[in-house]
């Protein structure tokens, strides 16, 4: 098995993981870090897929994508828990199921 | 009414193992050898000038990106300190300066991160580093100044903070702007200054991004002590 | 490409033609003149009120006579037709916003088919000018449904059964001025249509029976529904829908035979000048006869007979021509049906006269209503009148010459004149009826069957709203109740879990199509 | 410097630069920065639409590197037209806003920032527009994104902040997908610039998938039923004008990239069944969205409802496109000509909807009994806007479904047509329940004080606007004509 394909496996399933979490998870703060682990699970393929290069070093390009996706995700997070702690704020509620939050598991 | 109890739990499962599969396939699909772009990234850097090949494609190639990449992280700036619910909550928990422990680590650290921060935009054109890097090294001696009662935490949203979380990309934006004049497009440097005025964006562009973070971190303080609902 | 793109307004195409011209005069005059005379009678305060529909209105329903391709013509007729519920809504009453809501919705419907009709046209025939239109649907293969849908809004703009308390519910509501313009000129663009959109004499027999069939029975009930109703302007609507239901014979006789066809079509011109004058006429004759007393009332009471006797299609008046003109129309066809309609045809004529007996007679209870000086009013509605006489003089002889002579004649006058004598008989007659029957004397709202239809609208909209018909102890759970089923629905696809699974599942979808 | 060849870069620097500056500008001075923003990026956008109407298509290197090394900014028809319709409804937006957020609270409607959160969306939509770079889709939409989430909540309820948070997981998501697309895409065919991707793309299984991703994900973003979940909630509960910039706006800029890449970039068939499948959902979210608009008791989710269904007629060009060229150029036009009225007439609705509100005091369609008496202006100008949105004549609404109308009966596929006839019809019956109350002549008590000419007035501009468009097919169809997807195909200009 090649290199690359550890690095890009390892994405690929940190990437589905994530999108369990995010369809599935209701705590609000879990639902950001697992949109965390889908942006981690594609950075880790790009940065697989993109060592592949037979003239030696890796392709500049999805390390440039990755190096702008990591600040973009960065802001989306900051702007996520900044939203998801004014609800909670302003209704007591960590999900979004209009269910009292559990209170014991935060 | 949650949607737990109604919806069946074993079908977004089913739908994450769906992703699994199919972008596994994908991916196995692929051929073992592939060049994408390097070859031509390699090449131009070459005729631009600068060492570090990732640099050159984040800030000549795809320079645009990055542009609006900054645009972002200060957009979210903003989004953040316009959902901040009371300016002078992490002032209150903050009483004093903190002990001699931390208040000489701090005086100490302090000063070497701020340091460490400009090596990195330094070795940008030709190393791993650049501005966010050393922007993400000052704000977090931001963050330790306030929090070692330093800095005031009300600082954030003032008009002079504000003129710092902007300066990065109006710099940015009026380098931008600069080739037009002389008949070149958008964010075409002239060859001879191309050096230069990259690092002079870098180097506002990291204050830029440090005050960015700092921001993000003081705007985001609880209106109350513990984070718990009134 | 060929342009059945509408480029927009460059490729608006305006000309005059041979149809078009009598049209345009008769529209150009009567909203000429319901133009000065609802100036002159509605208050200065309303008037912005009004004219912010009229002359939209106006613009629209002068031009289409102008119209050359499909689009400016479409354009023209919704122009004219949509502004026109200002108009009927101007009173400001539950009973004119009911008659507004019925007539926008029933139009909105009648736009509709015509522009499914008119799209169908266009793409069949590569292009956009009306007469390729007409010719290239008879060859297509989707004839028979442009027909019908083209019937249909056609139907619906002239009142043909079972719509026909549109043009009643048009007219009760509405000013004087600006009724006199929907009576005369607002379903005359149906017959326009008639001329410019059916194709002539490509349809089976057996559909253009079914249309004249159509025609007959709308004559005859619209006449039996107007006697039943109680007001003037009621009277008027639904003698136009009977009216209109002979113009629809003429057009069933165009659809199957093209030898016929320039009689018919001969006929339908013929009768939209003479309608459109007359009822327009008759329209302001009311609101004049109750703005005057004294010997002036009389007398207009008695000029009220010319546009009235015209109608009934005495000798010698517009009426008689137009009549002659249809009944050549019907008798160039053979066959059971054509005879059977012509045979009927002059019977048409006793409705007619029995309507005018009750506009009459209602007309001459109405009260003195305003202080207003009447001389405007008399003067633009002698300008009506004069041309209710003058038209027939002045006709385009080449259409039917033979009418024009035989008018003169004798037996031709007898023909034209024992309808009306069986009605005046009637109404004697009636006199002598017993109480019940009496009693049917006004039991027709204007609007008959759409009324029914509106009611039944509202309480299907009560009922979607989930709302219970009383307002008190609600019903709910007793019916089945589509509203919270499909609120509850909508609320369990957005909850989180389910919409995002259902949207990776969709990519998923997505994905495994186009992989395949 | 040449300005005109200048356009397309300064259309995002412009308003870019707006936003920074009227960050720094203090909130008194915010607004001031935002109309001269708005007046300027309204002049450059109509200039380069008349550059493009006049020269044709063109394309910008940035940086001066050109593809694939460099991105490269597309300014055809269908681009010019969707800039100039954002700079009309963001310059009225922008004036209505003026109105709308006043208030002496310093903590209300996000400490002022409203402004400049306004500009980087605008900026974010413009540069959406006119990318022509998949990678820099990504970048785009994550700007028109966060503006966007943020707006949601800066009116700070506990509706708008729930609201706002769907939004922002349900934007994750989409984000996440996109870039999963992209990445596969890139590791399959080694380029990222749109032009270069439509002439090396062969069959293959890999970018078939990251492209089929991408679509899924942006069709997220443009809230195509069943992926319209984030969108009631959160068109219904911001602030009016932020909920007429996203409904009219910000849904048709991942639109544009669906139809770049849908009609341009991939060859014929390249996603075989894809266009089906899109068309199918398009009529399920006209008949859906309007029947949930007929449900609802509040105005402004009526109106967030009826923007699900209008979406809906814009995924109906996919299947037709399929017919040879004649029939994709009357398609493409009908939704282009549908894009653009749907957007005058929904920012007036929403704008309307908003004047409402705040006249009455509260959001009960019910109870909006008699708004004709004190509020005639606003009225006909949420009625004229129906009357767009129902597609009776003559208006731009009219017009589009005409040109769709034509394009389905010329395809054969007849069942499309219908489709079109009974969303007007349904669009009508929602228009006309929410129209029934308001010209209700009940007497109103109306807070007659909060009311501003501007906040009666501009929905019925943006509404007469939806309907003279009519007027102005001639000149979208020209648009069109020089749009890179018609040329590609084959249409001579």
């Amino acid at each position: 098995m090649s290199t690359y394909l550890v690095y890009t496996a390892g994405g690929v399933l940190l990437y589905a993981l994530g999108t369990y979490g995010l369809l599935a998870k209701r705590h609000l703060i879990h639902k950001v870090i697992s949109a965390n682990f889908m942006g981690s699970g594609v950075f880790l393929i790009l940065i697989g897929l993109g060592n592949r290069s037979p003239e030696g070093g890796p392709d500049p390009v999805p390390q440039a994508m990755v190096l702008t996706g990591i600040v973009v995700t960065v802001a989306l997070t900051a702007l996520g828990l900044a939203i998801v702690k004014r609800y909670y704020t302003a209704t007591g509620l960590d999900n979004l199921d209009d269910e009292p939050s559990a209170g014991g598991d935060r | 009414m949650g949607d737990r109890r109604r919806f069946p739990a074993l079908l977004p499962l089913l739908a994450s193992g769906g992703v699994l599969a199919f972008v596994g396939r994908a991916v196995l699909a692929l051929p073992p050898a592939a060049n994408g772009l390097a070859v031509e990234m390699r090449d131009g850097a070459k005729a631009s000038g600068i060492k570090n090949v990732v640099t050159a494609v984040l800030l000549d190639f795809r320079g645009y990106d990055t542009l609006l990449e900054i645009a972002v992280l200060m957009l979210a700036t903003v989004a953040v300190l316009s959902l901040r619910e009371d300016p002078a909550a992490l002032s209150r928990r903050i009483a004093g300066r903190a002990g001699p422990v931390l208040g000489a680590l701090t005086r100490t650290l302090a000063p070497l991160m701020i340091i460490v921060a400009g090596h990195l935009v330094w070795v940008g054109s030709s190393e791993p580093g650049g501005a966010f890097q050393g922007g993400a090294v000052l704000g977090a001696a931001g963050i330790l100044l306030v929090l070692s009662g330093y800095a005031q935490p009300a600082w954030a949203g003032q008009r002079i903070v504000r003129w710092v979380l902007t300066v990065g990309l109006l710099a940015f934006i009026g380098v931008a702007l600069y080739p037009m004049f002389g008949g070149g497009s958008l964010l075409q440097y002239p060859a001879e200054s191309r050096k230069s005025l990259i690092l002079f964006i870098e180097i506002l562009l990291t204050l830029s991004i440090g005050a960015s973070i700092l921001s993000l971190f003081l705007a985001s303080a609880s209106a109350t002590a513990g984070g718990e609902r009134p | 490409m060929t342009p059945i793109l509408p480029a927009g307004i460059r490729s608006l195409t305006f000309s005059l033609d041979e149809t078009g011209t009598p049209f345009l005069i008769l529209f150009a005059f009567l909203w000429t003149i319901s133009a000065l005379y609802a100036f002159a009678t509605t208050p200065a305060g309303e008037r912005a009120r009004l004219f912010a529909y009229f002359v939209p209105s106006a613009l629209g329903g002068v031009t289409v006579a102008l119209a050359g391709d499909a689009i400016s013509f479409y354009l023209c007729f919704a122009l004219m037709a949509i502004p026109a519920w200002g108009l009927i809504t101007h009173a400001r009453t539950a009973e004119a916003r009911r008659a507004g809501t019925i007539y926008l919705t029933l139009t909105a419907i009648g736009e509709a088919l015509l522009l499914a009709a008119l799209v169908i046209m266009a793409v069949e025939a590569d292009s956009l000018a009306l007469p390729v239109l007409a010719e290239a649907i008879g060859t297509s293969p989707l004839r028979d449904i442009t027909v019908a849908l083209l019937l249909a809004s056609i139907g619906l703009k002239i009142g043909t059964l079972p719509a026909s308390g549109v043009l009643p519910l048009s007219y009760t509501y509405t000013p004087a001025g600006a009724a006199s313009a929907l009576a005369g000129a607002s379903a005359k663009v149906g017959a326009l249509a008639m001329l410019r959109l059916l194709p002539a004499g490509v349809m089976p027999e057996e559909w253009s029976y079914a249309v004249m069939a159509l025609g007959m029975a709308t004559a005859f009930l619209a006449a039996i529904l107007g006697t039943l109703t109680t007001t003037p302007r009621a009277v008027l609507g639904y003698s136009s829908a009977s009216q209109m239901g002979l113009i629809l014979v003429a057009a069933g006789v165009s659809l199957t035979s093209a030898e016929a066809a320039p009689l018919a079509y001969g006929a339908i011109v013929a009768f939209s000048l003479h309608h459109g004058l007359a009822k327009s006429a008759l329209v302001l004759g009311d609101d004049v006869v109750s703005r005057l007393t004294g010997r002036a009332r009389t007398a207009a009471l008695a000029a009220l007979a010319l546009p009235a006797l015209a109608l009934v299609g005495a000798p010698l008046t517009s009426g008689f021509v137009a009549k002659y003109a249809l009944k050549d129309a019907v008798h160039a066809l053979h066959g059971t049906v054509p005879e059977a309609v012509y045979a009927l045809l002059p019977w048409t004529a006793i409705g007619t006269a029995a309507l005018m007996l009750r506009y009459f007679v209602l007309t001459r209870e109405r009260t003195a209503e305003t202080h207003v000086s009447p001389r405007v009013p008399v003067a633009l509605w002698s300008l009506v009148l004069a041309a209710v006489a003058l038209v027939v003089w002045m006709w385009p002889a080449h259409w039917n010459v033979h009418a024009i002579e035989s008018a003169l004649s004798l037996s031709s006058m007898w023909t034209a004149l024992w309808p009306g004598l069986i009605a005046v008989a009637g109404w004697m007659a009636l006199r002598y009826a017993p109480r019940g029957a009496r009693r049917l004397n006004g039991i027709v709202p204007p609007g008959d069957v759409l009324l029914g239809l509106a009611a039944a609208v509202r309480a299907a909209d009560r009922w979607l709203a989930g709302r219970s018909r009383s307002g008190g102890v609600t019903a709910r759970g007793e019916r089945a109740d589509i509203a919270p089923a499909l609120r509850a629905t909508e609320r369990s696809a957005v909850a989180w879990t389910a919409a995002s699974t259902l949207f990776v599942l969709l990519v998923l979808l997505l994905v495994a199509l186009s992989t395949r | 410097m040449n300005v005109l060849a200048q356009l397309p870069g300064l259309l995002v620097v412009v308003p870019l630069a707006g936003a920074a500056i009227s960050f720094v500008a203090g909130r008194r001075r915010a607004p001031h920065v935002a109309l001269a923003t708005a007046l300027t990026v309204l002049a450059l956008a109509v200039a380069l639409a008349v550059h493009v109407l006049d020269d044709g298509p063109f394309r910008y290197q940035v940086g001066g590197w050109g593809a694939p090394l460099g991105i490269d900014l597309v300014a055809d028809g269908a681009a010019a037209l969707f800039l100039v319709l954002t700079a009309i409804v963001g310059l009225v937006v922008t004036l209505y806003a003026t109105a709308y957020f006043r208030t002496d609270d310093e903590t209300a409607y996000g400490h002022g920032l409203f402004w400049t959160l306004w500009l980087f969306m605008w900026t974010s939509l413009n540069a959406l527009f006119l990318t022509g770079d998949v990678f820099n889709v990504y970048v785009c939409l994550e700007l028109v994104g966060i503006s966007a989430v943020t707006l949601v909540t800066i009116g700070g309820g506990a509706e708008a902040l729930r609201a706002g948070a769907r939004y922002l997981f349900a934007s994750m998501l989409g984000a996440m997908t996109y870039l999963l697309g992209v990445a596969l895409l890139y590791a399959a065919t080694g380029q990222l610039d749109m032009d270069v991707l439509r002439t090396t793309l062969v069959a293959d299984t890999t970018a078939a998938t990251g492209l089929a991703l991408m679509i899924a994900a942006l069709v997220l973003k443009t809230a195509l039923v069943p992926a319209h979940f984030w969108l009631p909630a959160a068109h219904g509960s911001a602030p009016s004008p932020v909920s007429a910039v996203l409904s009219s706006l910000v849904v048709k800029g991942s639109y544009f990239v669906i139809l770049r890449l849908m009609l341009d970039v991939m060859p014929a068939d390249y996603l075989p069944g894809v266009e089906i499948v899109l068309g199918v959902l398009g009529s399920a979210a006209i008949v859906w969205g309007s029947v949930q608009a007929l449900l609802q008791t509040r105005i402004k989710q009526l109106v967030a409802y009826s923007t699900v269904a209008q979406i809906g007629y814009l995924f109906l060009v996919f299947p037709l496109a399929r017919h040879g060229a004649d029939v994709l150029t009357l398609a493409l036009t009908g939704v282009l000509v549908h894009a653009l009225s749907h957007g005058l007439a929904k920012a007036g609705l929403f704008l309307g909807a908003g004047s409402l509100m705040t006249r009455f005091g509260h959001d009960r369609i019910a109870d909006m009994g008699g708004a004709v008496r004190s509020a005639p202006a606003l009225t006909f100008g949420v009625a004229l806007a129906g009357v767009t949105m129902m597609g009776l004549p003559p208006s731009g609404g009219f017009g589009a479904k005409w040109l769709l109308v034509s394009a389905a009966l010329a395809s054969g596929e007849w069942w499309w047509a219908a489709v079109l006839v009974t969303g007007g019809l349904l669009a009508a019956a929602y228009m006309f329940r929410l129209l029934s109350v308001l010209l209700k002549d009940t007497p109103t008590e109306l807070h007659a004080s909060k009311g501003d000419a501007r906040t009666e007035w501009l929905p019925l501009a943006l509404a007469l606007g939806a309907v003279l468009l009519v007027l102005a097919i001639p000149l979208v169809s020209n648009l069109a004509a020089a749009s890179n997807v018609l040329i590609h195909a084959g249409v001579t200009p």
